[in-house]
């Protein structure tokens, strides 16, 4: 987002654009306190303006999309995260991608995450990149094993493999996808590796029989021990090395109220 | 993103500087040039405005929108030279402004079947956003 | 005028079953070979493998070995020794019994062919010891 | 020898620490008066904590949960105070205080975590750094070296060593101290643990310093063998990588190891232990902390005979062939082949040995099968006096060591009778040691003269004094009646004698004559040698083999009985013979069949232990090749028979051995004995005289390593040897 | 957003993957079937696997009969659409015969049961 202010600063400069809606925004949504500069050496250092300006964006999609935008966060410092209902996936997508503040035209990655704890246990995210601008941005949403997710393959069509991805991996199921269906497992695979309760070893293995001269499929038998190493350090006991920064810091949108 | 606009101004501008008159490519693949930007940006951005206009006066989306299309309007109504238009709105070259607007205009017209501006559709579950997850059990 | 023709194609033909011994050793030559040609003898080697020569040949095809005959057809390019090696791959035009610079250390190996696909082909075994070393009834009952 | 009453200060000032541990036992009760009530404030980080009187300031810290980072300090070793590692502030001192050595005065503020805490640590650890070499990479104690884990904790994150060319690192020649202990003494930083556990627990004055400052070094003044039965101890004792595993060395790392916890079985105490496995190969054997049994310290035999669980190991079932041969088989035809001999042989002859290293629930299910088949011929290969030829083993009290492991340490007098505990049960011998050094104990011994590592009151090796103290007549005896908590151990080698019945007559009566100050304080106590040995008795097996090989059995099952109590001799001679164990050994050379079972490490087995406490091992790693748990083959053959044993699973058979012996699966706890004046009265009945001499069986170290089918398997066990004799050879 | 047609219809908490009540569900399945019964020939012929189509039938049947159980409405649309996919990669030819011969299973050997013979295999 620093080439938003960038941008503004440089029509100030000129002269020529006196009341910009780009420097309305900007004004109006200035965050007021500006953290301190972080010294300690262990901890990532980040530019405390993108920040700002981060928070400000954020600020802005939750003002212009409240329908959807249940929460903004920033992450590890400066990441923007836009939490959102999963039916706004492709509106709130779209917006990224077409408004003219945001101009996310380029899907990097859909990924996928497993919860199973949570009472829906996966959560989908978009990591889109604006070239115009220079910054990233993470949409987040969640769903479960039989709740389909809107196919944003109109929106973005790096999607479309993307999805088939997640699909394959997770078993969520992408509605209005032009062509879902695996990608990644064989035919005939069962199950969905990324899932949290699929075993690591899976369940089958497969060996070339010699006799039947094709490829059979039967239930795993480790061979070898499956070997687990016990990573636990003595030290992790010592406060030292906990105190990094908060994982998630989250916005104040003011949609909270209208909730 | 500031070096990679940095270079293709300096490509552009060598590119004008030898051609004396008229631009001959945007640098852009794909993206060819436009003889009358000013026509096709005062007709999206006209479209624009009327398509949002069909939302609630207090519509966050519709304000803004309106407000930069507005501003963008005023720079397309004051400077007829096309590198001085670009220039005053400093967001890439004419032909590029011209496929913002039309994004816009398409996703404006969207907006209108979505109506994003209605409070929100559903809240989470309590817990679907708590990170990590198993400090649920500590806050319990 | 006749080679143009290809005419001393057909004298050579005539040549070359002359020199295979008639038309039925010529069949055979070529049921073993693919070849019926036949050139001059420049040796043998130590299994009875029989090195010719033809200059008429273009280069590339105008030295060859023709297998021992109790080899059939299962005869394969690693059953050439070394010696003649050099001869046959044009690294030198001297056949090993006419060079004379050719020295022989007592650390040569004597040639032997590649046992590749035969029963008597190497096979690598494993060389990590049993984690569990088995008892041996007869070594613990001659003790 | 240690005695001196500075040691007994220093020990009895670590008391309150361990208070806690040691109140759940009965033993603590007759010290704890000793202590002052009245207990003092103290404030560690701003915590109030109200300690005893002479509380060190780590063991006060320790009370509100601050661990303070050590490397001299052991809870079980006196203090030395020589690492400076557990420096702490306290308020209105102006140096860091040793909180190991400084006792806490009233209303002391302790700093664990200050500046100048900090600091302190800080800079100790990089002088402990700056003579250490940097080979974690290559060091055996890598991943669970305390030098590494608290130099990441405590150390700078800084280096200030510019020396690359390490001119001024020290170097320390290594030294040979024999075949189980690597040294690399390059590494070591004097904490002394070594040496004190030496000198203090072992009983052996060899290891010592020699040197100051940068000169100081680690070792024996004379290089020689760490002539002790407890020698690997010293290699937890380490914090650092100086005193490795020497058959260990380069073979794991401590994250890639699986561990699983178990008991050992290779003498009759049952110390608590941890497997370390790796790919289903046992790698090596820690102790696990038990106050009741073994503390944290382990025999040499426990801890290093585990490479003999992978040498001569029976894998496959054999069958021996007309011509003498073995060959090996397949289950079925092995246990059909037993099954028709089985068959065949009249229901009454059919007869049962079992071994050393036998768990319970073999015991029980081959106890059930020849019962159920008709035969009550089962015994273990150890004799023990009976009376009547039945009734000396009915009451566990007989053969128990009744006053538990722990207590033998608050004894005031112990007589020892044709047993040395020092190599029969070594951390038995380091109670006693403990009793003798810390409380006072007096200790007398029949026997052959032995070194049992402490100064014992010598009666001689006739067993005319046993009779004399028995009668009253003898000086000892009038001390024993005197004596508050008096202790009579008897060996159970001695008690396997052909006059075990004198013994045992002599020895209970006068016991039960004994009146000790406690009512519960027992006074009879036998000194096990076989871990087998008290499941066997108690779920009703005979003691001793003469017995039923005078039945002439014709079909013999040999469960592990390696013992040369059934040879070529005395067997009969149409008999068929099973073996069923884990090694081959010398029982495996007079079978027909061979089955072969899992060894402790393989099975989930129940051992009970020389003081009547039923414990478990767990499966480490599977049993190799064909091998089977041995339960399990008893349970397959009783199918093949036709005479189906009613459980499938272990927790079936665990069942039943509840309704046999209900303390077998009563894990870790120690049942109650009584019945003391039945048990005499019973034996009384048939006194018989004695026949020679007092003797022992392990008479010298090089006795110690080899005693069963494992230890006899294990390459390091033989080094032992080796390396005792060639000690013993050169003087 | 078709998919989201049929759920103004009906007051339903979840969003449906594609049938909104039992009886839609019960129709996909029977269509899912009988698309699955009529490629039975062209499974035979085409991946040359040493079954009949009798066979195939039968093996279809069973695969459909193992979650005869099923009542969620959304399940049966899952396997529903699983199922399909699957017919798809059969009638492109993307599996190959070793993937076909799957269903059957034949070389897997099943673990003893009784405690004799899983005493004599050495499995626990």
């Amino acid at each position: 987002m620093s080439s938003i202010l960038r941008s503004i600063s440089c029509g100030l400069r000129n002269g020529l654009v006196k009341n910009s809606g780009v420097f309305s925004f900007a004004r109006r949504f200035k965050s007021e306190e500006i953290p301190e500069e972080e010294t300690r050496p262990t901890v990532r250092k980040f530019d405390n303006v993108q920040r700002s300006n981060l928070t400000d964006f954020g600020k802005y999609v939750a003002e212009c999309l409240p329908k959807y935008v249940q929460k903004v966060q920033l992450t590890a410092g400066d990441e923007l995260e836009v939490l959102i209902a999963p039916d706004g996936v492709v509106p709130v997508l779209q917006f990224l991608k077409d408004h003219h503040q945001a101009q996310f035209e380029n899907l990097v990655d859909i990924a996928g995450m497993d919860v199973p704890s949570r009472p829906y246990r996966f959560e989908i995210i978009y990591n889109l990149l604006s070239l115009r601008y220079n910054s990233r941005i993470r949409v987040k949403t969640y769903t479960d094993e039989l709740t389909p997710i809107d196919s944003c393959n109109d929106v973005y069509k790096a999607a479309n493999w993307y999805e088939r991805e997640i699909w394959d991996m997770y078993g969520v199921f992408f509605a209005n996808h032009p062509d879902l269906r695996r990608i990644l497992t064989d035919y005939g695979f069962e199950g969905h590796p990324q899932r949290r309760d699929f075993p690591l070893s899976g369940y089958v293995e497969l060996r070339y029989d010699d006799e039947k001269k094709r490829v059979v499929c039967e239930p795993l038998e480790l061979a070898q021990e499956f070997r687990k190493f016990d990573l636990e350090a003595p030290w992790e006991q010592f406060p030292n090395f906990r105190h990094a920064n908060p994982a998630t810091e989250e916005i104040e949108t003011g949609n909270k109220e209208e909730k | 993103m500031d070096g990679y606009v940095a270079r293709k101004e300096l490509c552009l501008n060598k590119i004008h500087n030898m051609s004396g008159i008229a631009k001959k490519a945007t640098g852009l693949t794909g993206l060819a040039v436009n003889a009358n930007p000013h026509y096709y940006l005062t007709a999206l951005y006209g479209k624009i405005l009327r398509a949002v206009s069909k939302m609630p006066q207090d519509a966050a989306y519709r304000r803004y929108t309106e407000q930069i299309v507005n501003d963008r309007m005023l720079a397309v109504n004051n400077h007829k030279d096309v590198k001085e238009l670009e220039k005053a709105i400093g967001n890439g070259q004419a032909e590029e402004l011209i496929l913002q607007a039309e994004k816009e205009l398409i996703l404006a017209r969207k907006m209108l079947g979505w109506k994003p501006w209605e409070p929100l559709v559903k809240n989470e579950p309590p817990t679907q956003w708590q990170w990590p997850p198993a400090e649920k059990k500590q806050i319990a | 005028m006749a080679r143009y023709f290809g005419i001393d194609k057909i004298g050579k033909l005539f040549s070359y079953i002359q020199q295979n011994g008639g038309i039925r050793n010529t069949l055979w030559k070529m049921y073993r070979m693919d070849e019926g040609k036949a050139g001059t003898l420049i040796g043998t080697d130590k299994y009875g493998n029989k090195y010719y020569e033809d200059p008429t040949q273009f280069y590339g095809r105008n030295r060859w070995v023709e297998y021992v005959e109790h080899r059939n057809l299962e005869y394969d390019g690693s059953q050439i020794p070394a010696e003649w090696f050099g001869w046959m791959h044009y690294k030198t035009d001297l056949p090993p019994h006419r060079d004379g610079n050719r020295k022989h250390y007592k650390w040569m190996a004597d040639h032997s062919e590649n046992l590749s696909g035969t029963t008597d082909s190497y096979m690598p075994y494993s060389t990590t010891r049993p984690k569990v070393e088995a008892w041996d009834p007869k070594k613990s009952t001659a003790q | 020898m240690l005695r001196a009453p500075m040691f007994r200060a220093l020990v009895l000032a670590q008391l309150p620490s361990r208070a806690g541990i040691l109140f759940t036992t009965s033993r603590m009760q007759s010290n704890a008066p000793a202590k002052a009530p009245e207990k003092i404030e103290v404030f560690i980080d701003d915590q109030p904590v109200m300690v005893a009187p002479g509380t060190t300031v780590l063991q006060a810290a320790a009370q509100v949960g601050v661990e303070i980072p050590r490397f001299c300090y052991h809870e079980r070793l006196a203090v030395a105070g020589n690492c400076r590692m557990c420096l702490v502030e306290v308020e209105k001192s102006p140096k860091p205080v040793a909180a190991c050595a400084m006792p806490v005065m009233k209303g002391w503020r302790i700093k664990t975590n200050s500046d100048m805490t900090r600091k302190a640590r800080e800079g100790v650890m990089e002088f402990l750094l700056s003579n250490h070499p940097l080979d974690c990479p290559i060091c055996d104690q890598g991943g669970e070296c305390d030098l590494q884990d608290q130099a990441m904790a405590f150390g700078s994150d800084r280096s200030r060593f510019t020396d690359i060319n390490h001119a001024g690192k020290r170097a320390v020649e290594d030294k040979d101290i024999g075949p189980l202990v690597k040294t690399i003494m390059t590494r070591c930083i004097h904490c002394t643990r070594c040496i004190r556990f030496a000198s203090e627990v072992a009983g052996v004055d060899d290891l010592g310093t020699t040197g100051r400052g940068n000169e100081m070094q680690v070792g024996m003044y004379v290089e020689k063998l760490f002539l002790t039965e407890l020698s690997g101890n010293v290699i937890d004792l380490c914090p650092v990588g100086a005193l490795t595993n020497k058959p260990y060395s380069f073979v794991a790392r401590p994250w890639e190891i699986r561990k699983v916890d178990s008991i050992d079985v290779l003498d009759a105490l049952g110390s608590n232990i941890v497997v370390s496995t790796r790919t289903g190969e046992v790698l090596r054997i820690l102790p696990r902390e038990n106050e009741d049994i073994n503390e944290e310290w382990l025999s040499d035999k426990s801890r290093f005979a585990c490479d003999g669980l992978k040498r001569q190991r029976l894998i496959t079932p054999m069958l021996r062939k007309p011509d003498g041969e073995f060959e090996a088989v397949e289950w079925e035809s092995a246990l059909i082949t037993a099954a028709q001999a089985i068959r065949n042989a009249p229901k009454d002859k059919i007869a049962a040995v079992a071994g050393s290293l036998v768990d319970a629930e073999q015991l029980v299910a081959v106890k059930d099968l020849l019962n159920r088949l008709g035969s009550e011929l089962l015994c273990t290969e150890q004799k023990f006096p009976t009376a009547d030829g039945t009734s000396g083993t009915d009451l566990r009290s007989n053969y128990l060591l009744n006053s538990s492991i722990a207590s033998c340490e608050d004894a005031d007098l112990v007589l020892l009778v044709g047993t040395n505990p020092r190599y029969e049960a070594p951390l038995l011998n380091t109670r006693l040691r403990k009793g003798y050094v810390h409380k006072e104990q007096d200790i007398a011994y029949i026997g052959p003269e032995v070194d049992l590592s402490y100064r014992y009151e010598y009666l001689g090796n006739r067993s005319l004094t046993i009779e004399d103290i028995a009668k009253g007549k003898h000086p000892f005896a009038q001390r024993l009646k005197q004596a508050k908590r008096p202790l009579i151990i008897v060996g159970a080698n001695a008690l396997a004698r052909n006059d075990g019945k004198a013994y045992i007559a002599a020895l209970q009566s006068f016991a039960r004559q004994l009146k000790p100050e406690d009512k519960n304080w027992k006074v009879w106590n036998v000194l096990q040698t076989n871990a087998s040995q008290v499941a066997a008795l108690d779920v009703g097996y005979k003691p001793g083999v003469e017995e039923v090989l005078a039945a002439q059995p014709k079909v013999l099952f040999l469960l592990g009985a390696d013992g040369n109590a059934v040879n070529k001799e005395n067997i009969p001679k149409d008999c068929f013979v099973i073996y069923q164990g884990h090694h081959g050994d010398q029982g495996a050379q007079l079978a027909h069949a061979i089955l072969p079972g899992a060894a402790y490490t393989e099975k989930q087995g129940t051992y009970v232990n020389t003081e009547g406490r039923a414990q478990q091992t767990l499966v480490a790693v599977s049993p190799p090749g064909m091998a089977r748990e041995d339960w399990k083959i008893i349970r397959a053959l009783s199918e093949v028979v036709g005479t189906v044993l009613p459980y499938d699973t272990l927790d079936e058979l665990r069942n039943r051995m509840e309704d046999i012996a209900p303390h077998l699966v009563r894990y870790g706890h120690l049942e109650e004995n009584n019945f003391y004046a039945q048990a005499e009265q019973l034996i009384k009945t048939q006194a018989s005289s004695f026949q020679g001499d007092v003797d022992v069986n392990q008479k010298s170290l090089e006795d110690f390593f080899m005693t069963d089918s494992i230890t006899r398997a294990s390459p390091t066990m033989a080094k032992c040897v080796a390396a005792v004799k060639k000690a013993q050879a050169t003087g | 957003m078709a998919a989201r047609e049929p759920a103004k219809r009906i007051i339903q908490q979840v969003r449906p993957i594609l049938s909104v009540d039992r009886e839609e569900a019960r129709q996909r399945v029977i269509n899912l079937y009988k698309a699955w019964h009529r490629t039975a020939p062209f499974i035979v012929e085409k991946f040359d696997i040493p079954k009949s189509v009798p066979q195939v039938r039968q093996k279809l049947k069973e695969e459909f009969i193992k979650n005869k159980d099923v009542s969620d409405v959304r399940v049966i649309d899952m396997l529903v659409i699983k199922g399909q996919m699957e017919l798809k990669e059969i009638t492109k030819i993307w599996k190959q015969k070793g993937h076909i011969m799957r269903y059957w299973q034949e070389s897997i050997e099943y673990k003893p049961n009784d405690f004799l013979s899983k005493f004599m295999s050495g499995h626990n």
